[in-house]
Order: structure tokens, then C-alpha cells, then sequence
């Protein structure tokens, strides 16, 4: 299961929703809203997506962890718009027979997810400045 | 050919648009597309070297062809998560 | 926080105890009762622990982890007694500034707590036999 | 010296009981507590080379010594999580 959604993210559903007899092992990754970055810090983060592209490039990233780890069940959700402090902005949950699956599963679709679909988050600075977060870019101006 | 160009993040920013219209000769290739994009928008200049291009909504290398009445997004590296 | 109990886990409550606005990252991994272990049939598990060596080892593996990573906030907890398919087993509960970290320390605390926490289960075969699990060791006559 | 030593899973099932009473002449190491051990209770001989003593509640190895008071446990490889 895949999800763009611009609501709070409910992540105990979607790890109920991954549970299953047939798994050993449950792995839920969270990412959150964290104040401070190398000591500059943050308000609030808004997040927007290429909604269309990034939803199917989540989708093959399902694909491409099912077809290299023995997966029972696996969903992601990422929210958008405007997040504050502590909010989850991104839910990994992944089920598999072994816990040394599950790990590596969830840890692959985090990182891949990171590198690969298209959305993009706005820092607003506590100095009221915004800038676009573009890994690999300087700082905008 | 017309091709209408999605843009996001600071490329949108920077452009003042989210979508811009651009002029290729047929044939084109997406290196020709961001050469295009960079004349008609020279405020993109700065992220120029790291924009990448979605064709169809997939990523699309500068040698892939472009065809009248595809999808094309134009954006800076991503940072979801 | 680390905890014994014999109730079913409430995963969602101590993923919400390791939230805060300190982390980027939140891992949460369960232990589930899976059906089928190399072809054999589960009907459930009996779990037993020496209990106060249990939660002073769990105690020291917060310690240690905490020593190697920058940890936030940190929670295990396991359960005890009779578990049907599915069930609870374990959860851990971790949040640290970035993702490595948290992925580290939640694989680190499961696998440790799998070597050294007197804890043991006993499964209980769908032929109606049970069998205490201790690695290393052939299996009961 | 009279050690009580407490025993959990095949260990306890093996021995029918989850506290055994055992005579080690002092002074006493843990080796000796297990040498004690498998004279007193013949039925824990299949457990032997894979049984762990914690003295005190923290893992104890061969060498350690023993003293009255202490409490002290023996049981199979653990199987948790």
C-alpha cells in the first residue's frame, strides 16, 4: 500500500496493517520533524510532490523490495503540505518472515525513497527565511 | 514543437511559474529541452547542472527523445523523507 | 523504559513515549508469532523469563546503546506467558536525530536482547508436542 | 556451602523442579557449582555443556568464586524476543 496524504499520518494502522501470521517481524521507520539541523533552527517544514510520479515511483519501490527480500506485507505513506515540530512527515512499515529482513527492507525503501521519488521539503528557518532543500545544491541565495 | 514543462520546488521558485512553455525542434532530446529551458528562463541558470527531467514521469537521461504530448517535469534533487 | 508484562504490547504507545521534537528518526521494531518456522506449524508460544536478571540486562542494553548512539529516547519491551499466531512478543522502540542511527541502535538492542536477556520460548507444535528453544542445542527427544 | 540455584526452561523441566539444592565445599567456583549440579540432578546431563550460571544476576564464567548468599541461576542458551 502507497500514500500521499495531507493529513497526519496514522502510523499504528499501518503497522497493524502490515501485521501477519506469516511474519516474524515487523520494522516501522518514522521520519519526524526535527528542530534543530547543524544548529540552525526550524519552524515548521512544508513539503509538496510531482503527486502522480512520486506515487508510482513508491510503488515500484514496493516492487523492487518485494522481488529482493521475502516480504509479507509493506506500505508507505508520505504526507504533505505543512508539518510542525515532531510531526511525521514519512512511514515506513514492512513485515517479513526474519527480522534481519525486515531491517534491511525498511532501511533500503527509507534511503531509496530519499534518493529517488520527487518531493521536495521547505525549511522555514526561525529567522523567517525559507529555503528549498536540494541535496547537492548550494544554498539558495 | 510545444512542450509545457512542469516545474517544482526552487526551479518553480526561481521561474515565478509553475509550468512553463518551451520551443524544441523536432527532433529533440532532453539535453535540447533544458537548453531551451535555459533561454526561456534564465533565472534557472543557477540550478541548471543539477536539474533533473522526468519524461512520462520517469527519469529521462539527456540523450532520450521527446515526443509532442508527453508528460515532462523539470526539478531540482529531490528531499522528501 | 524498559518493561516485562504479561499483557498484549501497545506498540503505538511506546512509539508515541520515543517522539520528539529531537529526532528525525523513529524505528520501531516488533517480534511477532509467526505460523510456520522451516515447515513446521506454530499453534502458539509459551514465553518465560528470569525476571529481575531480564530487566536488569534490558536496562544495561539501553545503557550500551545509548553509549554508542545518540540516542533520544529508547523503550523495550517484552511479553510474557502464552502467545497466539500473530501476537506481540517484543517491541523496540528507538529515536535518534538521523536514520542510521536509529536503524543501528533498534537492530543492535533486538539482536542483543536475543543473546543475552534470560528469556525463553517454548513452542507448541500443531502435533501437539512442545519444545523449548535454546540455540545451539539439539532438539528436545 | 548450600547454594539454592534456580532453574528456567528445559532446565527446570529436566531437573522437575525450579530450585535445586546443592552442596559445594567452599571456596567454590562456578565450575564446581556445575560439576554439583550434574551429580545432583543425572537428568540435566543432556544440558550440560550448554548450561549458563548467573551469580548475582550477571553472567558468571568458569572461574568465577561462589560465596553463601548469593543468588545464583542455571539455564539453557536464552530464546527471547
Amino acid at each position: 500500500m502507497i500514500q500521499l496524504t495531507n493529513d497526519p499520518i496514522d502510523f499504528a494502522a499501518l503497522t497493524e496493517q502490515v501485521r501477519s501470521n506469516a511474519a516474524g517481524a515487523v520494522v516501522l521507520f518514522l521520519g519526524t520533524v526535527r528542530e534543530f539541523t547543524h544548529g540552525r533552527q526550524t519552524l515548521r517544514l512544508d513539503y509538496e510532490a510531482y503527486s502522480q510520479m512520486a506515487e508510482s515511483k513508491m510503488a515500484e519501490l514496493l516492487e523492487q523490495a518485494r522481488a529482493r527480500w521475502p516480504i509479507v506485507k509493506a506500505a508507505i505513506v508520505h504526507r504533505l503540505g505543512t508539518m510542525e515540530l515532531g510531526d511525521i512527515s514519512v512511514a515506513v512499515a514492512v513485515s517479513t518472515p526474519h527480522r534481519d529482513q525486515a531491517f534491511e527492507a525498511g532501511r533500503w525503501l527509507i534511503d531509496t525513497l530519499k534518493e529517488v521519488v520527487p518531493i521536495w521539503k521547505q525549511e522555514n528557518w526561525d529567522d523567517g527565511t525559507k529555503e528549498w532543500i536540494h541535496p547537492g545544491l548550494k544554498k539558495s541565495p | 514543437m510545444k512542450l509545457a514543462v512542469k516545474l517544482f520546488a526552487r526551479a518553480r521558485d526561481l521561474a515565478g511559474t509553475s509550468q512553463l512553455e518551451v520551443d524544441v525542434s523536432e527532433p529533440a532530446t532532453v539535453l535540447e529541452l533544458k537548453q531551451a529551458l535555459a533561454r526561456a528562463c534564465p533565472a534557472l541558470a543557477p540550478l541548471s547542472p543539477h536539474l533533473l527531467v522526468a519524461v512520462g514521469q520517469e527519469y529521462a537521461g539527456d540523450a532520450q527523445s521527446l515526443a509532442e504530448g508527453l508528460e515532462v517535469a523539470c526539478f531540482p534533487p529531490v528531499s522528501g523523507g
